[in-house]
């Protein structure tokens, strides 16, 4: 018996020990500071809870190892050791108080802390939430030098960067873990989340909030990346989408513009403007497709747009019922964007 | 009893709801292209005009999803635009019973494929035949042509106007809003 | 107690001269209990109080144990079909990317899980058996309102049919058991799977809410005589918190579940930003009852562990007052931290500090519970049987649970592991430990009552260590996976984030405890039929209930006991000390006041009837159409009210008439 | 219920602490129309002369040449047979049916003795014999425009008019063509395709002649149309010159002579980086309103419409060139200096009014001076020459803005009434459909006063999602429009243009859609959406004689004198329009966002008039 | 297990009255989940109101007389209502039975104002989310109107009747009068939302 519990909990204490391995998407892998308090804030209660546990249950199976005494009356207890006993349970009381009086605390300058990290962001990003992706704007005072994009939100490393967070239909919570801790989009609400990643880097997010039939497939990156590398990034993503180079992009384009794709998708510097599904000016410039659902290739670009709904059963992007050339031509169109 | 009660419940449900429910995300199968234009007027020389023919585009207006999926086409493809919410605008009143060109869900479907001379632009090649269907449903149900327990109810926009459940009843509370 | 302290201030004078004008009805007389020999007053008493045999005498039955066994065992099957949808969402998640199930039906099997596990299953077993164990602890014959708890019975059966059958229509609700506006509003939420939802939370809590009242009457003023506050069983306390909680919890979700269906049905704007509406306000609501709820789950359990322990340890609970204080200041405190479950939607920091800290307060009194039965078990020299074991599966894993909760208030914590894996595995923990375990327990400790037989103690100790190791082979690595990253509520999950291996382990410990859930159910079956016999006492307990027969007969007590202790078997050794003068030909009880207990009124109890059933058939009818049209309001309330006036119109009974 | 919101929205405006500067303007307003009345008028017989240049309104000559009848868009006639004293006796000459029941709001032309109209689409141009008794038809010409124009014509299929110059009529058809016709024989001369209704451009404005030139903007600043304006030449109808009122530099024809008089206006491309990144490109900024010309400065003025789409949201930053004004050499298009009424439009306030140009005494010095009632509630008096506001003063209740600042030169708006994506903003006055709307004002130099027809109407608005898709609307706003403060949806105000204020202001019952004329017989003609045709006093607004028509009045009314010598009015009968929508398009009252929330205020509409084409011609007996 | 008598309750009472029955107990539970209700209500309607910049939206205060008149009614009837349950407590038959038909009569009449009220509102519940709190607040309390009258009518047709003779039918005329205050109480602090609060300004 004794020995099964204690195996059991070194079981746990050597998953506990493993926790830190997954590191992406891991809240237990900071890469910046708003995590690494939180990190730690969650190891800190994890090895005082981990201590009160084991205290608890030592109190309750150390009793069992002593010798089963003949029962007595049940009714005739020994007034000294009730009272020894009160003691000893207000003392366990008034340490269980005290805990909690400084996890309190704790938790409370932890919420300092966080508050505190984006006081100086230069940089505002608004991330509304869709069903299911994230359309991500970057504030400029300069309205020209606003600029739109979906589901990649790049920062600059080592800068606070203060994300503005919205939704226009459900609920949806923003959360990248190796950031900072969770915020939900809500219709009619905004929030302000701020956040830093100390080095250059990929995190990876996922919409927390139960968001409808593709909750699951509703992914966005965080790409932190040095400075000069993102004022780069910006001024490349402010261009008109790259023209078609080849015969084929041409076909592509053309099609692009005459089928459903229009409808929804805006393309940067032609006459497709739909807001309503992610902007495509860039998107082959993107690591994934599809919010973070498939990773960016021509194979994957084709599967997607010949059967969104067999990989992301719900999604709003219809089956539109192109043939082999057309679909070669779109994909081969789209691979250019970057 | 306790046995007889779910049989009865569940009878009576599986025969209302079944379909209505279904969330097909993919229901092109379920329809020819719909190339065979539906005629628009109710008049026609030599008698009795012969039945429909294909009534699958049933499926489209008895379900809730298909239904609510037309709403939102509704909106992201600017119909709202020209129709407002139902009331119209540059484009005829679509929640009233006047159809210029015909109210059977295959002529709104060859309205919003084909388009009509005077302003209806032509939507083939840029709506999905399936998402034209919802649309279609959807713009009957407006006019109160769906069944109500699967036609949407408001928008979480501004109110257009008084509620789905709301509109039969005006003439019940004695005056209109 | 004499006779002199019970008819003191006890009279009627007013009513003595009303009734001798002519105004009363003369005060009938019948056979009364004292002079009879114990044959013959059973003889009377079981043809007064029996259920009739014969399918309507079934469905009339107003017995309250009868009512409590209907109600445990559908609650049982509810069990059973939650456990089912665990299971296969469980293999669905067991690796990335699986095609098993897909979203569509995932998010309604959650759902469904959710809903039946709170709604249908834990909130129900727990007041089933409370209706079961609290007229036979405080000593009476029956509930109070035993028709209204026979009508909750029939309301709860068919809105749990009701939300299963829609799941075979494929039309369950699909948006989480908490069901978030606008997800689940009419512009994002199709169909009417989101209307089941509303009326059928409805519709379940008006059951609770009856029981609710019905366990508050009984142990406010059916208590024996001489159960004076301070002696009345840990349990009967718990439950009348609960209930308490329930009276002031579950109307809120009613609350919101009826704005919900406003605003689906009738196009009203409460939830909807636009208009004025807002959807934080369905959360603020929703979670005003959603905390209470776990309290109102767990609050029961405890009742249930203070008197296992208190019958192995072979003492009373030690710290009685405090374990009274300490239950009444968790429901009090349960309703003050409902915004924990809201860290995430941004509100404004200092309040959320606030909850932080309220939400830390409430562990100060469940540590008082934990330290007071640790206390107690320390003092006695435990005897290790089934129901036992799983006192200390409770501890293991309720423990655990509570920490993480305190890990779960810290509002900043909070915003990393919300709405992941992490509380999946916390609230598993805290109701499956807290209250689960208990449960189980607590059925191997009162199935001898129940049945008149024992559960097989090893099937028993198989179930435990099964069960015990299967949950946390379940859960525990949620944790781990949780502060991984994963979100709850996701139907799949990328190769790449690397959570294959771990779901894999956790769907093995899911089937495990699948499994001992089938043993369980063997146990049962096998039991019930050739357990061995258990007499009336098998665990030498303290309380009442142990002081009847095993099963109880119809009318509980042949004459009702006189209380003088908190344990009143452990203190009346040899013979019980009762009262008499109670009629024999009707179903008469004793009332009694309030805090002292004293006898006050020899009140008669319900006679059986069909009509609460018709008046649920006719609720339910109002509930089912009112998913079509707001006008089922209106067509429903005819035959709601005559099913009413056709329940409590006299029928000429001696129990309707004095 | 209704009622109960107008009171609601009459509290709010005046008695909120926040609005305070508006609500001692309202006060004035109000006040201004009753108990000021007569001292306004005393001081605008006694004050000193406001005319306008005499080079843009030449002597009256009897004829109605051009829709404002001058280059300075007076709307004044010198005729002075009919007047305060004899109106009462005027009745019917003749009727004449257009046969197109849709929005009438040209105002007929009179050249010599034939009188020229122009229907809404399908834009038939009809002569009238007018020296035959009856008026019969002298000729018809059916331009026959493409029928799916209809389908983008954002509020109606209406046509503001047709301009007479050198022996030719000049207007436009709904599908984008500018089109001469030979005035005598009704022959078509030329045929200019300048707007594609595929991406959703219409023309409904009536063209100015300048200079041998035809001056003619698009519209569709709810389609996603990139506003222009082109002179085609009056000859052969080539296009001399375009220019642009979004995008870069070069194609908005800024160059060095642009001097615009505020900071706010100077810079590079202005047009393209007050924009997010191609959002110029489908911005509006149309011009589908009124054109005013100045000889002696040479320069036409023109307003830009709204910036698209409505929601600003999707357009953060100050749209130029949209909802102002441009001052441009009439002969290249170059631009010389440029006014923005309502920097980054948030409600639809399109800036395409009329501007009536006077020259005035201003605070002792003499200015030469723009007048415009502007849609977003102000009467602005600008500096013709520099662009300079020199007062601007709302005309009626306006909560949306708290004011111009004269010194930067902006409107100053009020962030309570700011809307945005999803959420709806109460009360917002004046509407989307602005104070005052396209119906143009009168200005007599014998009162001093300008005689404004405007609506008095509040809305609610909330911004939602929109995509762009050519040729589909573009807006990304739900309205629903009220009756304003005192439950009048409409009035029609007279301006004391030099002191700035309400001489006298009639309450109508639905917006005044119609233009008026002023009369040297010190009569004011009006029309009503019910459909009575009004005259009134100059001086003090009493109404002196009203005449009932088949339908709603929407139109230009105008004066002439007859081949018998004898002096006619002549109006359009006909609802329509955006504001009469409802009706002449069918609308369903029920939807509140109805015709861009227009139909929620005007349900009872159908309920007083029918669609109609209706000429109706008045003499005295 | 053996038992020996230790009480005699043969002499008690076979009826209580007011906190003695459970019915009473029973009723007060009743009431405190339908105030629990009536308080979240009241509280969802301040919520929003605390939320929106103006309150009420878009419409001015409702017309206070029909929730005056109803005020009025049900003050005025809270005295006939305890003359009844001192009557009810002395199980006097005559006096019972005409304060019943008066409460029933006193319990129509705010709903007669009620059923003009209704349709006269400055707005309707799917107008705005004021309009809904209205119409839910309004409709709550009426529902408990409704429930209550019926409650007594059926009450009062069996005191007419031979079942009436029982002092159990005299207490339950007394649980009614308790409900009743119970449903007067509640209106007040919804009167006050309804009517005034807007007007506070």
């Amino acid at each position: 018996m004794n020995r099964l519990v204690c195996s059991v909990c070194c079981g746990a204490a050597c998953m506990l020990l493993l926790a830190g391995c997954s590191g992406w998407q891991s809240a237990l892998d900071p890469k910046g500071p708003a995590a690494g308090e939180l990190a730690w804030l969650i190891w800190f209660f994890t090895a005082l809870c981990t201590v009160v546990w084991l205290l608890v249950m030592a109190v309750l199976i150390l009793p069992l190892a002593r010798r089963p005494a003949p029962v007595g009356d049940p009714l005739v207890l020994d007034a000294a050791a009730e009272r020894g006993k009160m003691r000893i349970v207000v003392a366990a009381l008034a340490a269980t108080a005290l805990i909690l009086v400084g996890l309190t605390l704790l938790s409370y300058f932890a919420n300092r802390t966080l508050a505190a990290i984006g006081s100086d962001a230069a940089l505002t990003i608004r991330v509304t939430g869709h069903q299911w992706w994230w359309e991500v704007r970057y504030e400029n005072d300069q309205p020209n030098r606003i600029l739109t994009t979906a589901n990649e939100i790049h920062i600059p490393a080592g800068e606070p960067v203060r994300l503005v967070v919205t939704s226009t239909d459900v609920i949806h919570s923003f959360w990248v873990p190796n950031l900072s801790g969770k915020l939900d989009l809500i219709p009619g609400h905004e929030n302000v989340l701020d956040l830093k990643a100390d080095k250059p880097g990929v995190y990876r997010g996922q919409c927390a909030e139960f968001c409808g039939a593709q909750h699951a497939n509703m992914s966005t990156f965080i790409i932190a990346e040095p400075r000069p590398v993102f004022d780069a990034w910006l001024k490349d993503q402010l261009r008109p989408a790259a023209a078609p180079v080849s015969t084929e992009a041409q076909t592509g384009h053309d099609l692009f513009l005459k089928r459903p794709c229009v409808m929804c998708h805006k393309i940067g510097g032609t006459i497709a403007g739909g807001t309503v599904a992610p902007d495509l000016t860039h998107i082959a410039s993107r690591r994934t497709l599809a919010a973070g659902t498939l990773a960016m290739s021509r194979g994957n670009l084709a599967a997607w747009i010949a059967d969104p709904q067999g990989i992301k059963p719900g999604a709003h992007m219809p089956v539109v019922g192109l043939n082999g050339d057309e679909l070669n031509a779109i994909v081969a169109y789209l691979e250019g964007l970057k | 009893m306790n046995r007889g009660l779910p049989c009865v419940l569940s009878a009576m449900l599986v025969l209302a709801a079944c379909q209505r429910e279904e969330r097909d995300t993919r229901p092109q199968s379920a329809l020819g292209s719909g190339d065979q234009p539906a005629a628009v007027t109710a008049l026609e020389p030599g008698g009795q005009r012969p039945a429909s023919s294909n009534n699958k585009a049933g499926v489209f207006e008895a379900n809730a999803f298909h239904l609510s999926e037309g709403k939102r086409l509704f909106n992201w493809f600017n119909c709202s635009g020209c129709h407002a919410n139902g009331g119209g605008g540059m484009g005829p009143a679509l929640m009233d019973q006047k159809w210029l060109y015909g109210s059977s869900i295959e002529s709104i479907h060859a309205t919003i494929r084909d388009g009509r001379p005077n302003g209806m632009p032509s939507f083939r090649d840029k709506i999905p035949d399936d998402q034209i269907w919802e649309l279609a449903a959807f713009v009957r149900a407006l006019s109160g042509n769906a069944p109500k327990s699967a036609a949407p109810s408001r928008d979480d926009d501004m109110m257009p106007h008084p509620s789905e459940n709301r509109l039969p009843d005006a003439a019940t509370l004695g005056k209109s809003p | 107690m004499s006779s002199a302290d019970l008819a003191h201030g006890r009279d009627l004078a007013p009513q003595r001269a009303a009734a001798q004008k002519g105004d009363l009805a003369p005060e009938r007389d019948g056979p009364r209990d004292t002079g009879l020999d114990d044959a013959s007053l059973e003889r009377w008493l079981a043809r007064t109080w029996q259920t009739v045999p014969g399918i309507i005498g079934a469905l009339s039955s107003v017995d309250h144990k009868i009512v409590a066994r209907r109600y445990l065992i559908t609650a049982f099957v509810f069990l059973c079909l939650g456990g089912l949808s665990a299971v296969a969402m469980r293999i669905q998640l067991s690796g990335p990317e699986r095609g098993l199930i897909g979203p569509d039906r995932y998010n309604q099997l959650f759902t469904m899980h959710g809903v039946t596990m709170m709604f249908l299953f834990a909130v129900p077993i727990v007041q089933a058996t409370g209706i079961y164990l609290v007229p036979l602890m405080v000593g009476t014959r029956n509930i109070a309102f035993p028709r209204l708890n026979a009508f909750s019975f029939w309301i709860y059966l068919s809105g749990g049919l009701f939300a299963w059958v829609s799941f075979a229509l494929d039309m369950a609700p699909d948006v989480g058991w908490f069901s978030y506006v606008p997800l689940s509003g009419p512009e994002f939420g199709p169909g009417k799977r989101s209307d089941v939802w509303a009326q059928m939370i409805t519709y379940t809590e008006v059951s609770s809410l009856a029981v609710a009242v019905a366990t508050i009457v009984t142990v406010l003023k059916q208590r024996a005589p001489g159960m004076s506050l301070d002696k009345i069983p840990l349990y009967v306390w718990a439950m009348l918190v609960t209930s308490f909680v329930i009276v002031f919890a579950m109307p809120a979700v009613m609350i919101t579940s009826t704005f919900l269906i406003l605003d689906r049905l009738v196009g009203t704007h409460i939830f909807n930003p636009a208009e004025g509406g807002d959807v934080l306000l369905f959360q603020h609501l929703f979670w005003f009852f959603g905390h209470p709820e776990v309290y109102i789950i767990f609050l029961p359990a405890t009742g249930m562990v203070s008197s296992i322990i208190a019958a192995f340890a072979r003492r009373p609970v030690f710290g009685y007052l405090g374990m009274v204080l300490s239950l009444i200041s968790v429901g009090f405190l349960s309703f003050g931290l409902w915004v924990h479950h809201m860290f995430a939607t941004g509100l404004p920091k200092l309040g959320a500090s606030f909850f932080t800290a309220s939400s830390m307060l409430i562990a100060i009194p469940n540590g008082l519970q934990i330290f007071c039965w640790l206390a107690t078990l320390w003092d006695g020299r435990p005897i290790i049987r089934t129901p036992l074991l799983f006192v200390f599966g409770f501890f293991f894993t309720f423990v655990a649970g509570g920490l993480t909760g305190v890990m779960l208030a810290s509002v900043p914590l909070d915003l990393q592991v919300h709405d992941t894996y992490f509380v999946t595995a916390h609230f598993h923990y805290v109701l499956i430990g807290g209250s689960v375990f208990p449960l189980l327990g607590a059925t191997y400790f009162w199935f001898p009552k129940i049945t008149g037989r024992m559960m097989s103690e090893r099937l028993g100790r198989w179930h435990f260590w099964l069960a015990f190791i299967g949950f946390n082979a379940a859960f525990f690595p949620m944790h781990i996976v949780g502060l991984w990253g994963m979100p709850r509520r996701v139907y799949t999950y990328p190769v790449e984030l690397g959570w294959g291996n771990i779901n894999l382990f956790i769907t093995a410990g899911a089937v495990v405890l699948f499994l001992s859930f089938v043993l369980f159910t063997i146990n049962l079956v096998y039991s019930a039929s050739r357990g061995a016999p258990a007499g009336d006492n098998p665990w030498n307990a303290g309380t009442l209930e142990w002081a009847t027969s095993s099963p109880p007969p119809s009318y509980n007590f042949a004459r009702i006991p006189v209380v003088t202790h908190s344990e009143p078997l452990w203190a009346e050794r040899d013979t019980l000390p009762v009262a008499t003068g109670l009629r024999v030909d009707v179903r008469e009880l004793v009332i009694s006041t309030v805090a002292e207990a004293y006898p006050d009124v020899r009140e008669k109890s319900a006679t059986p009837s069909i009509w609460p059933l018709f008046a649920a058939l006719a609720v339910g009818a109002t509930f089912l159409y009112s998913i079509f049209s707001p006008w089922a309001v209106v067509w429903g309330a005819g035959p709601i009210a005559i099913t009413l006036i056709g329940w409590f119109w006299p029928k000429g009974d001696p129990e309707d008439e004095e | 219920m209704r009622k109960g919101r107008q009171v609601a929205a009459k509290t709010r405006v005046s008695a909120k602490g926040g609005n305070r500067p508006i609500a001692a303007r309202l006060g004035w307003t109000l006040l201004a129309g009753f108990a000021l009345m007569t001292a306004a008028v005393a001081q605008s017989l006694s004050g000193p002369a406001i005319n306008p240049p005499a080079a843009a309104a030449p002597p009256d000559d009897g004829q109605w040449a051009m829709p404002a009848k001058n280059y300075a868009s007076t709307r004044y006639s010198e005729l002075a047979e009919i007047t305060e004293d004899n109106v009462k006796n005027l009745q019917v000459a003749f009727t004449f049916s257009t046969g197109v029941n849709k929005g009438q709001e040209a105002a007929p032309l009179v050249v010599g003795n034939t009188m020229y109209i122009v229907t809404p689409f399908p834009n038939i141009l009809y002569a009238l014999d007018l020296t035959k008794p009856g008026a019969p038809m002298k000729w018809k010409f059916e331009p026959n425009p493409e029928p799916a124009a209809q389908g983008v014509a954002c509020c109606d299929v209406v046509n503001r008019g047709a301009a007479f110059f050198d022996g030719r009529i000049y207007f436009n058809t709904l599908d984008g063509h500018a089109i001469a016709v030979d005035a005598a024989t009704g022959k078509p001369v030329w045929n200019t395709h300048i707007g594609n209704i595929n991406i959703g451009e219409t023309i409904t404005m009536a063209p100015l002649v300048v200079k041998g030139k035809v001056l003619v903007g698009n519209s569709g600043g709810e389609m996603g149309v990139r506003g222009w304006i082109k002179a085609l030449d009056a000859g052969d109808g080539h296009v001399v010159w375009t220019a642009y009122n979004t995008g870069p530099d070069a194609e908005v024809l800024i160059g060095p002579d642009f001097k615009p008089h505020y900071d706010m206006d100077k810079g590079k491309d202005l047009g393209v980086t007050s924009w997010p990144p191609d959002a110029w490109k489908i911005g509006g900024g149309n011009v589908w309103g009124w054109i005013s010309y100045d000889p002696d400065l040479n320069l036409i003025f023109h307003g830009t419409g709204n910036p698209g789409p409505w929601n600003p949201d999707l357009r953060p930053g100050d749209n130029k060139w949209t909802a102002g004004i441009f001052a441009r050499d009439p002969d290249t298009g170059a631009a010389k200096w440029f006014y923005q009424w309502t920097p980054h439009d948030l409600h639809d306030y399109d800036g395409i009014n009329e501007q009536v140009l006077l020259d005035m005494t201003w605070q002792g010095k003499p200015r030469k001076v723009l007048v415009r009632p502007e849609r977003n509630g102000y009467v602005y008096l600008l500096d013709r020459t520099t662009g300079e506001v020199l007062s601007a003063v709302p005309f009626g209740p306006v909560n949306s803005s708290k004011g111009v600042d004269l010194k930067t030169g902006r409107l100053i708006v009020n962030p309570d009434k700011k809307t945005g994506t999803g959420k709806v903003v109460r009360d917002i006055c004046p509407t989307a459909s602005g104070l005052k709307d396209w119906q143009p004002s009168a200005f007599s130099p014998k009162t001093g006063l300008l005689y404004i027809p405007h609506n008095n109407m509040c809305m609610d608005e909330e911004g939602v999602e929109v995509n762009y898709i050519a040729g589909t609307p573009y807006v990304g706003m739900n309205v629903r429009m009220i009756p304003g403060p005192g439950g009048n949806r409409g009035a029609f105000t007279a301006w004391d243009v030099a002191a700035a204020k309400p001489a006298w202001s009639l309450k109508e019952n639905f917006p005044v859609w119609s233009g008026a004329v002023a009369t040297a017989g010190n009569v004011v003609f009006y029309g009503t959406m019910e459909g009575w045709f009004k005259a009134v006093s100059a001086r003090t607004g009493e109404l002196l004689w009203q005449f009932k028509t088949s339908s709603g009045i929407i139109g230009q009314p105008i004066t002439y004198r007859g081949p018998d010598g004898h002096q006619y009015v002549a109006v359009l009968s006909g609802v329509g329009g955006w504001a009469g929508a409802i009706v002449s398009g069918d609308l369903d009252p029920r939807d509140a966002t109805a015709a861009l929330g227009f139909v929620n205020v005007m349900k009872d509409l159908k309920d007083v008039t029918t669609p109609g084409g209706t000429l109706y011609v008045f003499r005295l007996p | 297990m053996k038992q020996r008598p230790a009480a005699d309750l043969s002499k008690l009472p076979t009826f209580g009255i007011g906190p003695r029955s459970p019915t009473w107990w029973g009723t007060l539970a009743f009431m405190a989940l339908e105030g629990t209700g009536f308080a979240l209500a009241a509280g969802a309607y301040l919520y929003l109101a605390y939320l929106s910049p103006e309150w009420p939206l878009g419409v001015p205060p409702p017309n206070h007389w029909p929730g005056t008149i109803v005020t009025l009614l049900l003050l005025a009837s809270v005295v006939p209502n305890h003359i009844l349950n001192r009557y009810a407590e002395a199980c006097a038959m005559v006096p019972v039975r005409i304060g019943l038909i008066v409460m029933t009569l006193l319990g129509i009449a705010p709903l007669v104002v009620r059923w003009f009220e209704f349709p006269a509102l400055n707005i309707y519940w799917d107008t705005n989310a004021y309009g809904s709190m209205l119409w839910v607040l309004l409709g709550l309390h009426t529902t408990h109107l409704i429930t209550d009258v019926g409650d007594t009518l059926v009450l009062t047709v069996l005191m007419f009747t031979r079942h009436g003779y029982s002092g159990r039918r005299f207490g339950d005329v007394g649980d009614n009068v308790f409900y009743w205050d119970f449903v007067v109480a509640t209106w007040i602090p919804i009167y006050l939302l309804i009517y005034w609060m807007p007007r506070l300004d």
